[in-house]
C-alpha cells in the first residue's frame, strides 16, 4: 500500500482531550498518506477533527488539556510523534509546514510581514538578516503580491485578508518545505480571493512538488484542488478515495448525503426547482460517542450492527477503485457478498 | 567638663515654621530658628534673671515707664553691618506692630536712640512686662537696612530667604517643611561662641520618626517632646539624657475650657460640679505615663507669680452629682442630665484629644452625655472657637512668661473677641478685670503677686477653665550633648553654649 | 433527544464557584467578617473608644487579649466596632461608584458618538485627578464623616468600571441579537438594562467586588492619615492613630492592618472566583 | 506627519483637561467652609479683625469668586501658582522643589513594579498551573490586599528596629551634605523601603495583569503560527507572545498612574519622604489653598504628561494604533 | 415569472437610490472627517412572494442595506417603501408599528441570540413588545411557531447555548415569523452553517414561504446558494448595485465583467479541475469604501476595462427585467451581450 513517493503518513492517530465534562476523543484512528506532488483534502463538518489533525502532525496539540493517546505520524521513517521537541522544531516550518484558516489573527501584529517571513528563513535556511530580508521580498512576489519591496516592511493590519493569507503562504513556502498542510485556508475570503489563492496553490505545487494537504469543508473545493479525498466525521476517517472516486461514486452514506444536499451551480437551467436533500440530526458529542458507528442516529440505512460495533473500512465494491473504502457496515455485506462472488 | 568646640548638632522637631522671623510670628516652631539667627537685647537665665545679650547693661526707670539700653559696640549682622538703637528701635516697633501678643508692648509708644548704641523704650503706663519681653523668642532684633524697606513684615521675603540677623548662627539654607541648616556665625559679638560649627534641624511631623533618629544617633537633640510613650521609651535608653527644664518660660497649660455664655455651662455649679468629677491624676499618671503634673491654676507653678492657694476639686463622683442634682439638672431617663459637646486641638492626641475622651467616659458617671467633636485639623477647631461655637474645648495655652502676655488674655472681659486663645470663654468679672488691669501696670513684684493671688483665687473659685496638667514638655538629647537648654525659655533661646563632647 | 433540565446562568455559576477551593474559602472568611462586625458589637455592647486597660498592654494580657492601645483601649474591642464602620464604608462607597460607573460607561458605550466622547472626558478627567489627594481634599474641606468620606471614595473611583462597562457595552451592543432586539422595535431603555447589562454582568459583579476592596483599602488609607470620621472607630483610623507608638505596641498597627488585609483579600478570593465561575470561556472546559 | 498632529491633538485634550482640573479645583476649594486666614491667624496665635481683614484683601480673598478665577488663571497661564498661605512663599518654588523626590520614588517604583512584574508574570504563564504560578496567584492578592501604609509601617518596624540596614525615614541623611556619588547613594540608600512598599502593590497588579495577557496571547493564532515555523519556545515566548502581552499591561500603566501618585502620598507619609504627597497632605491640613490647587494642578500635568508617554510607547510596542 | 407582466404579483418593497454613509471618527482634533460610503445610491424592487437575493464581496455593503431597510442603520438618503408606507419617514413609533411587517433573520446563529434569555422568550419578545394578542394567544402563537419551524415545544424552556447552529437558526427563524411580517429579510442566514444543516434550513425558508406567501430580500455570498433559493439576484460592489437580473437569466449569462468573474470564481463539484482551469482571473483586492473611485468602482480589477470606465455608470435596463451598469455591454439583436464571456461553454 505504501506507495514510493509517500512523503507523510499518519497511522491510526488517537487524541483525546480530558475535560471536565469528562474525556472527548476527539480522534480515533485516523490515516492517510501525503504524497509528492499530489493534493490531498480533508472534509468533513464542522468539529469533526481536521484542524486537530493537522496540529497533531506538527505536535501542536495543545497539551494539556489535549493528549496524543496512540498512532504513528511517519515522515520518512522518523515518527515524529516520539521525536523530541528539538527535533520537531526542525522539522516544523522546514520540512512540514502549516497554513491556519484565519488570516486575520494567524499573523503577529507587532511585527513587519518581512520580519514573519524572514525569521523561519534564518532559523531554518542559516541565512544572515539581509539575505533573509532578500528572499522575503521574493517571497512576497512569489505568491503574488505587488510591490513586494514595500509590502515587505507593512504590518498585518495594513493589507487586506487575501493579501495576508498570500504572506501566510509565503511564510509556509519559505523554506521550500516537502508538505504543506493549509487547514481552510479560504474560508475567510472571498470565493474570487479563494480562486487566486487556489491558484497560486496549484502553481506553487506543480513548480515545487509539494505535497499538500488542504483542509477544507467545501465539496466545489475539493473537486477543483484534490487528487485524493478523505472525509472524516466525528474524529475518523469514514471515506477515501481519489477525488473522482468519492464525488463520483460516495459510498458511505455520510459522503453521500453530503453531496446530495450541496446546492449546484446551475440549477436554475434546469427547470423547477426541487427540494435539497437532507441529513437529518446533528453530529453526535465527541463525549458520548460510545461503540457503534457515529453516523448511525443520522444514516438512513441503520441497523442493529451499526450501534455496536465501529465498522472498519472496507474496499469499496466497484471495479477498478483499489483505493478506495469507505467505514460502513453496508460495504461489509456487499464486500462479503463481492468475495463470496470472487469465490464462487 | 571640658568644653568642646567644633561639630554638627542635629535638632529634631515636630513642627514646621512657616518661616523664621520671630519679631512677627510667635510659637515656638518658628522661635527655635530664630533665635539662633536673632540676637535680642536680653536673656534670661533658669531663674527668670535677665542676663545680657545684645545690651551690655540696662535700667528700667523708677516710674516703670521707660527702660534704657546700652548696646553693644562689636555686634554685627551677618551681612557685616553693625548692630545700633536705629536698629533696636526699628525692631521693637515692628514687633509691637506686628506680633500676635499685643499686650506685650501695647503701652511703647516711641523708642528714642540718643545715640548708635543707646536706646530708649518709652511707655505710656508701667509696663511690668517689658523686660520680659526682650527675650530671644519675643524680640529678636532685626537689621533695619534689610527689613524696613517698605516691605509688609509679616509677608517680607526676607523672612524665609536669605534671612539676615545678628545671632550666634546664620542661615545656610531652608527647605520649608524639610529642614534648617544654620552655620556658626564667626563674627558673632560673644567671644569664643557659639561652640557649634554648624545646627541642623530636621523637620518630621512623625513623632516615631524622631524617636527613631534619636535612639539611633541621626538626631542629637529634641525639644519639646510631650508625649508619655516616647519619654517613657527613651528615658530608658542610657544614651540619652532627658530633661524638663527649660519650658518655665513658656508655661504651657492643658485646660478644658467652657463656653459660659451657653446653658446648662453658665451655671457656675454645674461648671463646679464637672470640675469635681474630673481625676486629674487619673489623667496625668495614666494617660500621660506620669509624666505630666496635676494645673490648679491659670499661671504655672514655675511663674514668680504662682500661688499654691488657689480653689481646688477633688475627685468626688458622688458630690458632683449632687451638684447637678443641686443645681436643677436631674437625672433623666436612661441616667442622662444634658448634653454637652467637647472639641480639642487637633494634632497632639496625649495631651488634648485622649482627654477629651477621657472626659466624656468621665463625665457619663455623672450623667452628662458627652459627644466628642473632632476637627480635622486645626482651622477647623479655630473657626469654631473664634466664633464662640462650642460648650467644651480642650485647649493648650502658654504662659509666655510673664501673665502680661500669655495670662490676662483669657480671662479680661474686654477680650472676649472672636479669635483663637482670646477671652473665647466669654467670662466676665469685673473684678478680675480690674485685678488684671492693676497688676499690668505696676512694676512691683511683690505688689503684683498680690494681685494675681487674688485673681487666681476667683477664677479658681469661678472655674471658667478647668486647669487639667502642665504639659509635660522635655528635652531630650543625647548624652553627647553638653550644656543642653535650660534657662527658661530652653530651647526656644541661642544655643551658643550648646557642645558635642 | 432528551431535553436537559434548563440550568440558570446563576446556577451553573453557583456551581462552579462552589468548585473552586480559594474562592470558597474567601466567602467564608468574609462571611465569618461580617457576622463579627455586624453581630460583635451587639454582643459587646460597649464604647469602643472607653480606656478600658493598662495603655500598651501587648496581646495575650489579662483585659485584654489583644492588647491594648496607647490610650489602653481595648484593641479587640475596637476591631470588632472598627470592622463595621470599615465595611460599611467600603461596601456603599463601591456601590456608589458601580452605580456611577456602570450609569455612565453604559450611556456612553451604547450611544458612542458624541454621547461617549463627552463622557469619556469626564471619566478622563476624573481619572487625571490623583484619587487620593481629591477625597483627601474635599473630605477635609467638607468635614471628615461617614457621609463625605464615603461620596468622596465613591466619587473618585468610579472611572475603572465607567471604562470596563463601556468597553463591554461596546462589546455587546453590535452584537447580533441586540440589532434583533432592535429590529422587532425594543426601546434604548429596555436594551440598555434588560437586554445588554445582564450580558455584561459577569465582568461588572467582578469589577464590584473588587471594588469593595478598593474602597476599604481607600477607606483605610483616608483614616490612616487622619481623615476619616473621627467619632467613628475604624480599622484604618485605629492604625492611623496608633502609627505614632508603633514602635511601642506593634500590635496597635498590625492587627487592625491584618484584619484590613484578610478582608480585602477575602474579597477578592471571591472576586477571582466569580470570574472563573462568571466567565463562559472557563466555564465550557 | 501624522503623528505630529495627532501631538497636537493630544495636546489640545489635554490642555482643555487641566483647564478643567484648574476651574473644578478652585471652584471645590472656594465653595468649601473654612477660611485660609483663619489659619493664618491661628497659626500666629491669634489675630484682630482688621489684620484679618487686611490679610483677606492681601491675598484678593476678599474680592468675588469669579474674579478670584479669573486672576487665578491668568496667573496659573503664566505659571505663577501664587504664594502659599502658609510659608509665604512661591507655590512653583515650593513644588518644584519637591517634584524631583516625588518623581524618583514614583518612578522607580513603577519601573521596579513593571520590570519585575512583567517578569513574574511570563514566568508564571509559562507554565499556568505550576507553582510559581500559584504563588503568584496568591502573591498578587495578597499584594493587592495589604493596605500600603501598613507595609510601609511593617517595614519600618523591621529594619528600625529588628534589623536596621536601612533608613527608614527621609530622602538624605540627616547630615548628609554630600554630594556627587556619594549622595546618590545615599538618596538610594533610602529609596530602598520606600520604593519597595510603593511597588510591592504593583508589582501584584502587574504580574497578575501579565500573566493573564501572556496566557491570553499564548493561546492566539498567532502563536500557533509561530509554533507552527519551528520557533524555539523561548522565541516564541520572549518574541511574539511578550510584546503583545506587554500592551495591555502598558495601558495600565498609563492609566493608574493618577493611583501612583497617590499611593506616594501615603508612602512618603510614613516614610517621612520630602515630595509632593507629603506637601499635600500637609497643605491640606493647613488650608493652604494655593499650595493644594497647585499640587492637584501639578499631579493632574504630571498624569497627563505620563499618559501621553505611555501612550508613546504604546505606539511603539503596537503598530496597529497608528491607524487610528 | 419573473418578466413585469400583468400577472406579476405586486410589488412589496422598493428602495430608491439608497444611500447609507458612516462618518468615520475623526483621528484627532484637527483631522478632517472621513465618509464610508457604505451604500451608495442603490434601487430594486422585491415583489410580495418572491426572493430577492443581494451577492457580493465581503464589505460590498449587503448587510448594511439590509439594515437600511430595517431602519437598523441610519438612512443619509433615498427612500424604502414597504407597499405604500415609506420606512425612511416614519417616526418612532410608527415605525415600531410597522416593525411587525418587516422581520429579520441575522447571519451568526451564535450571536443572534441574547444568551441569558429562554428561547421560547426570545420568539415571544416581538409579541410582547409589539403587544399582539392576549397572552393566552401568545403562548399558543410561539406553540405553532416552534413546530413550524420543527423544535418541540418544550424545548422553549432551553438557553440558547443549549443548541446546535442548525436549531439556533431555526428559533431566529420563528422569532422572525412571530409577528407575521410580509417581508423577511435575511442576512446570509446558512454561511455559518455546516453544509449539511445548510439545506434543513433552505428547505424550511422555501415552505415556509410556500406556505406563508412570505416575501424575502435574501443576502448571501454564496451563489449556489441563491441560485438555488432566489427569484431575482442583485450584484452588489463597493456599495452599488452593478446588475439585476431575474434567476435564470442571470446565472445563463451574466452581463457585468464582475458578475461574470463572481460566477467563474465559485468551485463546484461537477465543474472540478476544467472549471477551474477556465475560470476568470481577477487580479487584486477591491479598494476601500472610503474614497472610492468616481467611476465604475471595479474598473481597477476588471480584465476588459477602458479608459471610458472612469466615467460614472448608470444602472440600465438591457432587456425586460435586466439591468446592468456597465457601458460595454451591447444590445445585439434584441440580447445583451457583455464584454466577458462565460462560461465559454455554457
Ligand atoms: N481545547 C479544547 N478543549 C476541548 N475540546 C477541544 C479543544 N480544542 C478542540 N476541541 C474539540 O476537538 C474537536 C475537533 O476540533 P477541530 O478544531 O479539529 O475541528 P475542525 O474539524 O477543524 O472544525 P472546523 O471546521 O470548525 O475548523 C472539536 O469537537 C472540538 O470541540
Ligand atoms: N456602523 C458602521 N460604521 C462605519 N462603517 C461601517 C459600519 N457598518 C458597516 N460599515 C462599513 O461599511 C462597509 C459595508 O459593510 P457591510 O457590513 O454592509 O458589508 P457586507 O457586504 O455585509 O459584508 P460581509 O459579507 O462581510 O458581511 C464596510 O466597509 C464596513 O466596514
Ligand atoms: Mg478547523
Ligand atoms: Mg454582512
Amino acid at each position: 500500500m505504501l506507495n514510493p513517493s509517500t512523503l507523510l503518513q499518519v497511522d491510526d492517530v488517537r487524541v483525546e482531550f480530558n475535560t471536565r465534562r469528562g474525556r472527548a476523543m476527539v480522534l480515533n484512528g485516523v490515516s492517510f498518506e501525503a504524497r509528492a506532488g499530489e493534493t490531498l483534502c480533508i472534509v468533513g463538518e464542522s468539529g469533526c477533527g481536521k484542524s486537530m489533525t493537522a496540529l497533531t502532525v506538527l505536535g501542536l496539540v495543545p497539551q494539556p488539556p489535549g493528549r496524543v493517546s496512540g498512532g504513528r505520524v511517519l515522515f520518512g521513517d522518523e515518527d515524529l510523534l516520539q521525536a523530541s521537541s528539538e527535533r520537531l522544531r526542525e522539522v516544523r516550518g522546514n520540512r512540514i509546514s502549516m497554513i491556519f484558516q484565519e488570516p486575520m489573527t494567524s499573523l503577529n501584529p507587532v511585527f513587519t510581514v518581512g520580519e514573519q517571513i524572514a525569521e523561519s528563513l534564518r532559523l531554518h535556511a542559516g541565512l544572515d538578516r539581509k539575505a533573509a530580508h532578500a528572499q522575503a521580498i521574493e517571497m512576497l512576489r512569489q505568491v503574488g503580491i505587488p510591490a513586494p519591496e514595500r509590502r515587505v516592511d507593512e504590518y498585518p493590519h495594513q493589507l487586506s485578508g487575501g493579501m495576508r493569507q498570500r504572506v501566510m503562504i509565503a511564510m509556509a513556502l519559505a523554506c521550500r518545505p516537502d508538505v504543506l498542510i493549509a487547514d481552510e485556508p479560504t474560508t475567510a475570503l472571498d470565493v474570487t480571493v479563494q480562486a487566486q489563492i487556489f491558484d497560486l496553490l496549484r502553481d506553487l505545487q506543480a513548480e515545487r512538488g509539494t505535497a499538500i494537504v488542504l483542509i477544507t469543508h467545501d465539496m466545489g473545493a475539493v473537486a477543483e484542488m484534490a487528487d485524493r479525498v478523505i472525509v472524516m466525521y466525528a474524529g475518523r476517517v469514514i471515506e477515501q478515495g481519489t477525488t473522482d472516486e468519492v464525488l463520483r461514486s460516495p459510498q458511505h452514506p455520510y459522503t453521500r448525503g453530503l453531496i446530495a444536499c450541496l446546492p449546484e451551480l446551475g440549477s436554475s437551467q434546469e427547470g423547477e426547482r426541487g427540494e435539497l436533500a437532507e441529513i437529518a440530526g446533528v453530529v453526535p458529542s465527541l463525549w458520548e460517542l460510545g461503540n457503534g458507528c457515529a453516523f448511525r442516529e443520522r444514516c438512513p440505512n441503520a441497523h442493529a450492527r451499526c450501534a455496536e460495533e465501529v465498522p472498519p473500512m472496507f474496499d469499496a465494491p466497484l471495479p477498478g477503485q483499489a483505493g478506495h473504502a469507505a467505514a460502513c457496515w453496508l460495504l461489509a455485506e456487499a464486500d462479503s457478498t463481492a468475495r463470496e462472488v470472487a469465490a464462487a | 567638663q571640658a568644653v568642646k568646640e567644633g561639630g554638627t548638632l542635629v535638632i529634631g522637631t515636630g513642627q514646621a515654621p512657616r518661616h523664621l522671623n520671630g519679631a512677627v510670628q510667635s510659637g515656638i516652631a518658628t522661635a527655635l530658628p530664630s533665635t539662633q539667627i536673632f540676637a535680642s537685647p536680653l536673656r534670661f537665665d533658669d531663674k527668670w534673671n535677665a542676663q545680657p545679650y545684645l545690651a551690655e547693661t540696662w535700667k528700667l526707670s523708677e516710674d516703670g515707664k521707660s527702660l534704657t539700653l546700652n548696646l553693644r559696640k562689636n555686634a554685627v549682622f551677618h551681612d557685616g553691618q553693625p548692630v545700633t538703637s536705629a536698629d533696636v528701635a526699628f525692631s521693637i516697633m515692628a514687633i509691637k506692630a506686628n506680633h500676635p501678643f499685643s499686650t506685650m508692648l501695647a503701652p511703647v509708644e516711641k523708642v528714642d536712640t540718643p545715640d548708635a548704641h543707646t536706646a530708649v523704650i518709652r511707655m505710656s503706663t508701667p509696663h511690668p512686662a517689658i523686660v520680659l519681653a526682650m527675650s530671644p523668642a519675643l524680640c529678636p532684633i532685626l537689621p533695619k537696612h534689610i527689613y524696613g524697606d517698605g516691605t509688609d513684615l509679616k509677608n517680607h521675603p526676607r523672612n524665609s530667604q536669605n534671612v539676615v540677623g545678628s545671632g550666634p548662627f546664620k542661615l545656610t539654607e531652608f527647605k520649608p517643611g524639610q529642614r534648617i541648616v544654620l552655620e556658626k556665625f564667626d563674627k558673632f559679638f560673644l567671644p569664643g561662641k557659639p561652640h557649634l560649627d554648624k545646627l541642623i534641624m530636621t523637620i518630621t511631623p512623625d513623632s516615631q520618626t524622631l524617636v527613631l533618629g534619636v535612639e539611633r544617633g541621626d538626631i542629637q537633640l529634641v525639644p519639646y517632646v510631650s508625649n508619655a510613650v516616647d519619654l517613657k521609651r527613651m528615658k530608658a535608653n542610657p544614651n540619652l539624657q532627658i530633661t524638663d527644664k527649660g519650658y518655665e518660660g513658656i508655661g504651657s497649660i492643658n485646660w478644658l475650657a467652657f463656653n459660659t455664655a451657653k446653658k446648662p455651662l453658665n451655671d457656675v455649679n454645674v461648671r463646679k460640679a464637672i470640675a469635681t468629677a474630673i481625676d486629674k491624676n487619673f489623667i496625668t499618671k495614666a494617660l500621660m505615663g506620669g509624666f505630666a503634673t496635676p494645673a490648679d491654676g491659670p499661671i504655672v507653678p514655675s511663674s514668680p507669680f504662682a500661688v499654691p492657694d488657689v480653689v481646688k476639686y477633688p475627685l468626688d463622683l458622688k458630690k458632683s452629682a449632687e451638684m447637678l442634682d443641686a443645681a436643677g439638672y436631674k437625672m433623666g431617663d436612661g441616667g442622662e442630665r444634658f448634653k454637652l459637646t467637647i472639641d480639642y486641638l487637633p494634632g497632639s492626641d496625649e495631651q488634648q484629644k485622649n482627654v477629651a475622651e477621657y472626659l466624656r467616659s468621665q463625665l457619663k458617671k455623672v450623667g452628662i452625655a458627652v459627644e466628642v467633636r473632632a476637627s480635622a485639623d486645626f482651622p477647623a477647631w479655630a473657626k469654631r472657637i473664634a466664633s464662640h461655637d462650642f460648650d467644651m474645648t480642650m485647649d493648650n495655652v502658654f504662659n509666655w512668661g510673664d501673665p502680661v502676655i500669655g495670662v490676662h488674655r483669657t480671662y479680661l472681659s474686654t477680650n472676649i473677641k472672636p479669635i483663637i486663645w482670646t477671652n473665647t470663654q466669654s467670662y466676665s468679672n469685673p473684678k478680675v478685670d480690674q485685678l488684671l488691669n492693676d497688676a499690668g501696670s505696676i512694676i512691683d513684684p511683690v505688689k503684683r503677686k498680690a494681685y494675681y493671688a487674688a485673681f487666681e483665687k476667683i477664677v479658681t473659685d469661678e472655674v471658667p477653665i478647668v486647669y487639667i496638667n502642665l504639659t509635660p514638655y522635655h528635652t531630650v538629647a543625647n548624652k553627647k550633648v553638653g550644656n543642653v537648654p535650660q534657662s527658661i525659655w530652653g530651647p526656644a533661646s541661642p544655643l551658643d553654649d550648646v557642645f558635642l563632647k | 433527544m432528551p431535553v436537559a433540565p434548563a440550568p440558570s446562568p446563576l446556577v451553573e455559576g453557583a456551581r462552579m464557584f462552589a468548585r473552586n477551593p480559594a474562592a470558597v474559602a474567601g466567602l467564608v472568611l468574609l462571611l465569618l467578617i461580617v457576622v463579627a462586625a455586624v453581630i460583635g458589637p451587639m454582643v459587646f455592647v460597649v464604647d469602643p473608644f472607653e480606656i478600658r486597660a493598662a495603655p500598651l498592654s501587648p496581646p495575650g494580657s489579662a483585659d485584654a487579649w489583644l492588647g491594648t492601645d496607647y490610650l489602653g483601649r481595648d484593641v479587640a474591642i475596637s476591631l470588632l466596632y472598627g470592622g463595621r464602620a470599615t465595611l460599611l464604608v467600603g461596601a456603599v462607597a463601591a456601590l456608589l461608584s458601580v452605580l456611577i460607573g456602570v450609569t455612565l460607561g453604559a450611556l456612553a458605550g451604547y450611544y458612542g458618538g458624541k454621547v461617549d466622547a463627552t463622557i469619556s472626558r469626564v471619566t478622563e478627567f476624573f481619572q487625571v485627578l490623583p484619587a487620593l489627594l481629591f477625597a483627601m481634599v474635599v473630605v477635609t474641606l467638607f468635614s471628615p464623616n461617614l457621609l463625605t468620606v464615603t461620596l468622596s471614595i465613591g466619587l473618585v473611583s468610579w472611572t475603572g468600571t465607567a471604562r470596563l462597562a463601556r468597553a463591554e457595552f461596546m462589546k455587546v451592543r453590535d452584537m447580533e441579537f441586540v440589532r434583533a432586539e432592535r429590529s422587532i422595535g425594543a426601546g434604548d431603555a429596555r436594551i440598555i438594562w434588560k437586554v445588554i447589562l445582564p450580558n455584561c454582568v459577569a465582568p461588572l459583579v467582578v469589577s464590584a467586588t473588587l471594588a469593595i476592596g478598593s474602597a476599604i483599602l481607600f477607606e483605610a488609607g483616608l483614616s490612616f492619615l487622619g481623615l476619616g470620621d473621627p467619632n467613628l472607630m475604624s480599622w484604618g483610623m485605629m492604625i492611623g492613630s496608633s502609627r505614632q507608638y508603633v514602635l511601642s505596641s506593634w500590635w496597635a498597627v498590625a492587627i487592625p492592618g491584618a484584619a484590613i488585609f484578610m478582608t480585602v483579600l477575602a474579597v477578592s478570593l471571591i472576586g477571582d472566583g466569580l470570574n472563573d465561575a462568571l466567565n463562559p470561556k472557563l466555564r465550557e472546559r | 506627519m501624522n503623528l505630529l498632529r495627532l501631538l497636537a491633538s493630544r495636546l489640545g485634550q489635554a490642555l482643555l483637561l487641566v483647564l478643567a482640573v484648574v476651574v473644578l479645583n478652585f471652584a471645590l476649594v472656594h465653595s468649601a467652609p473654612g477660611d485660609p486666614v483663619e489659619t493664618i491667624a491661628g497659626a500666629s496665635g491669634g489675630m484682630s479683625d482688621e489684620l484679618k481683614a487686611e490679610l483677606r484683601q492681601s491675598y484678593g480673598l476678599d474680592k468675588p469668586l469669579p474674579v478670584q478665577l479669573g486672576v487665578y488663571l491668568s496667573r496659573v497661564a503664566r505659571l505663577d501658582l501664587g504664594y502659599s498661605y502658609f510659608f509665604n512663599l512661591p507655590v512653583v518654588d515650593l513644588i518644584t522643589e519637591r517634584i524631583p523626590a516625588t518623581l524618583l520614588l514614583v518612578l522607580s517604583s513603577v519601573v521596579c513594579a513593571f520590570l519585575l512584574g512583567t517578569g513574574i508574570g511570563v514566568l508564571a504563564a509559562r507554565k499556568p498551573n505550576g507553582l510559581l504560578s500559584q504563588t503568584i496567584t496568591v502573591l498578587s492578592l495578597v499584594g493587592f490586599a495589604a493596605p500600603v501604609f501598613w507595609t510601609g509601617i511593617m517595614l519600618v518596624i523591621l529594619f528600625a528596629s529588628v534589623l536596621p540596614i536601612f533608613p527608614v525615614s527621609d530622602m538624605r541623611s540627616i547630615d548628609g551634605s554630600s554630594e556627587g556619588i556619594a549622595g546618590m547613594l545615599d538618596v538610594a540608600w533610602h529609596l530602598v523601603l520606600p520604593t519597595l512598599t510603593l511597588s510591592l502593590v504593583y508589582l501584584a497588579h502587574y504580574s497578575r495583569l501579565a500573566r493573564a495577557s501572556m496566557l491570553e496571547v499564548m493561546g492566539s493564532d498567532f502563536i500557533r503560527t509561530a509554533r507552527a515555523k519551528g520557533l524555539a519556545d523561548r522565541v516564541v515566548l520572549y518574541k511574539h507572545a511578550l510584546r503583545n502581552a506587554i500592551l495591555p499591561v502598558v495601558t495600565v500603566l498609563g492609566l493608574q498612574f493618577g493611583n501612583v501618585l497617590a499611593g506616594a502620598i501615603l508612602v512618603e507619609t510614613v516614610f517621612n519622604w520630602p515630595g509632593l504627597g507629603r506637601l499635600a497632605f500637609e497643605s491640606v491640613l493647613r488650608r493652604d489653598y494655593p499650595t493644594i490647587l497647585g499640587v492637584l494642578l501639578l499631579s493632574a500635568i504630571v498624569v497627563l504628561v505620563m499618559n501621553m508617554l505611555t501612550d508613546l510607547c504604546y505606539r511603539l510596542v503596537d503598530p496597529r494604533i497608528q491607524k487610528r | 415569472m419573473a418578466t413585469p407582466t400583468d400577472t406579476a404579483p405586486p410589488v412589496l418593497l422598493s428602495v430608491t437610490d439608497l444611500k447609507v454613509h458612516f462618518p468615520r471618527p475623526r483621528s484627532g482634533l484637527l483631522a478632517k472627517p472621513e465618509v464610508v460610503r457604505a451604500v451608495d445610491g442603490v434601487s430594486f424592487e422585491v415583489r410580495r412572494g418572491t426572493t430577492l437575493a443581494v451577492v457580493g464581496e465581503s464589505g460590498s455593503g449587503k448587510t448594511t442595506t439590509a439594515l437600511a431597510v430595517m431602519r437598523l442603520a441610519p438612512i443619509t438618503d433615498g427612500s424604502v417603501r414597504l407597499g405604500i408606507t415609506d420606512l425612511s419617514l416614519l417616526g418612532d413609533e410608527a415605525m415600531r408599528q410597522a416593525r411587525r411587517r418587516v422581520q429579520m433573520i441575522f447571519q451568526d446563529p451564535y450571536s443572534s441570540l441574547n444568551p441569558r434569555q429562554r428561547v421560547g422568550e426570545a420568539v415571544r419578545a416581538p409579541l410582547d413588545l409589539m403587544n399582539i394578542g392576549t397572552k393566552a394567544e401568545r403562548d399558543a402563537r410561539v406553540d405553532e411557531l416552534f413546530a413550524a419551524v420543527g423544535l418541540r415545544p418544550e424545548q422553549q424552556q432551553l438557553f440558547p447555548h443549549q443548541f446546535s447552529g442548525g436549531q439556533r437558526q431555526r428559533i431566529n427563524i420563528a422569532r422572525a415569523l412571530a409577528t407575521n411580517p410580509e417581508l423577511v429579510v435575511c442576512d446570509e442566514p446558512v454561511s455559518a452553517l455546516d453544509i449539511a444543516i445548510r439545506a434543513q434550513i433552505l428547505n424550511l425558508l422555501a415552505r415556509l414561504q410556500r406556505e406563508l406567501g412570505l416575501t424575502y430580500l435574501f443576502i448571501s455570498h454564496d451563489m449556489a446558494v441563491v441560485e438555488h433559493i432566489c427569484d431575482e439576484i442583485a450584484v452588489m460592489y463597493l456599495g452599488q448595485i452593478v446588475e439585476r437580473a431575474p434567476r435564470k437569466t442571470f446565472f445563463a449569462r451574466p452581463l457585468h465583467p464582475y458578475s461574470a468573474a463572481l460566477l467563474s470564481a465559485v468551485p463546484t463539484v461537477s465543474g472540478g479541475r476544467t472549471r477551474a482551469a477556465q475560470r476568470i482571473k481577477l487580479v487584486g483586492d477591491p479598494p476601500s469604501p472610503i474614497n472610492p473611485p468616481t467611476g465604475c468602482r471595479f474598473a481597477g480589477r476588471c480584465p476588459v476595462a477602458e479608459p471610458q470606465c472612469s466615467q460614472p455608470q448608470q444602472l440600465r435596463e438591457v432587456q425586460p427585467g435586466h439591468w446592468v451598469a456597465c457601458h460595454r455591454v451591447e444590445v445585439v439583436a434584441g440580447k445583451p451581450v457583455g464584454p466577458l464571456q462565460w462560461p465559454t461553454a455554457a
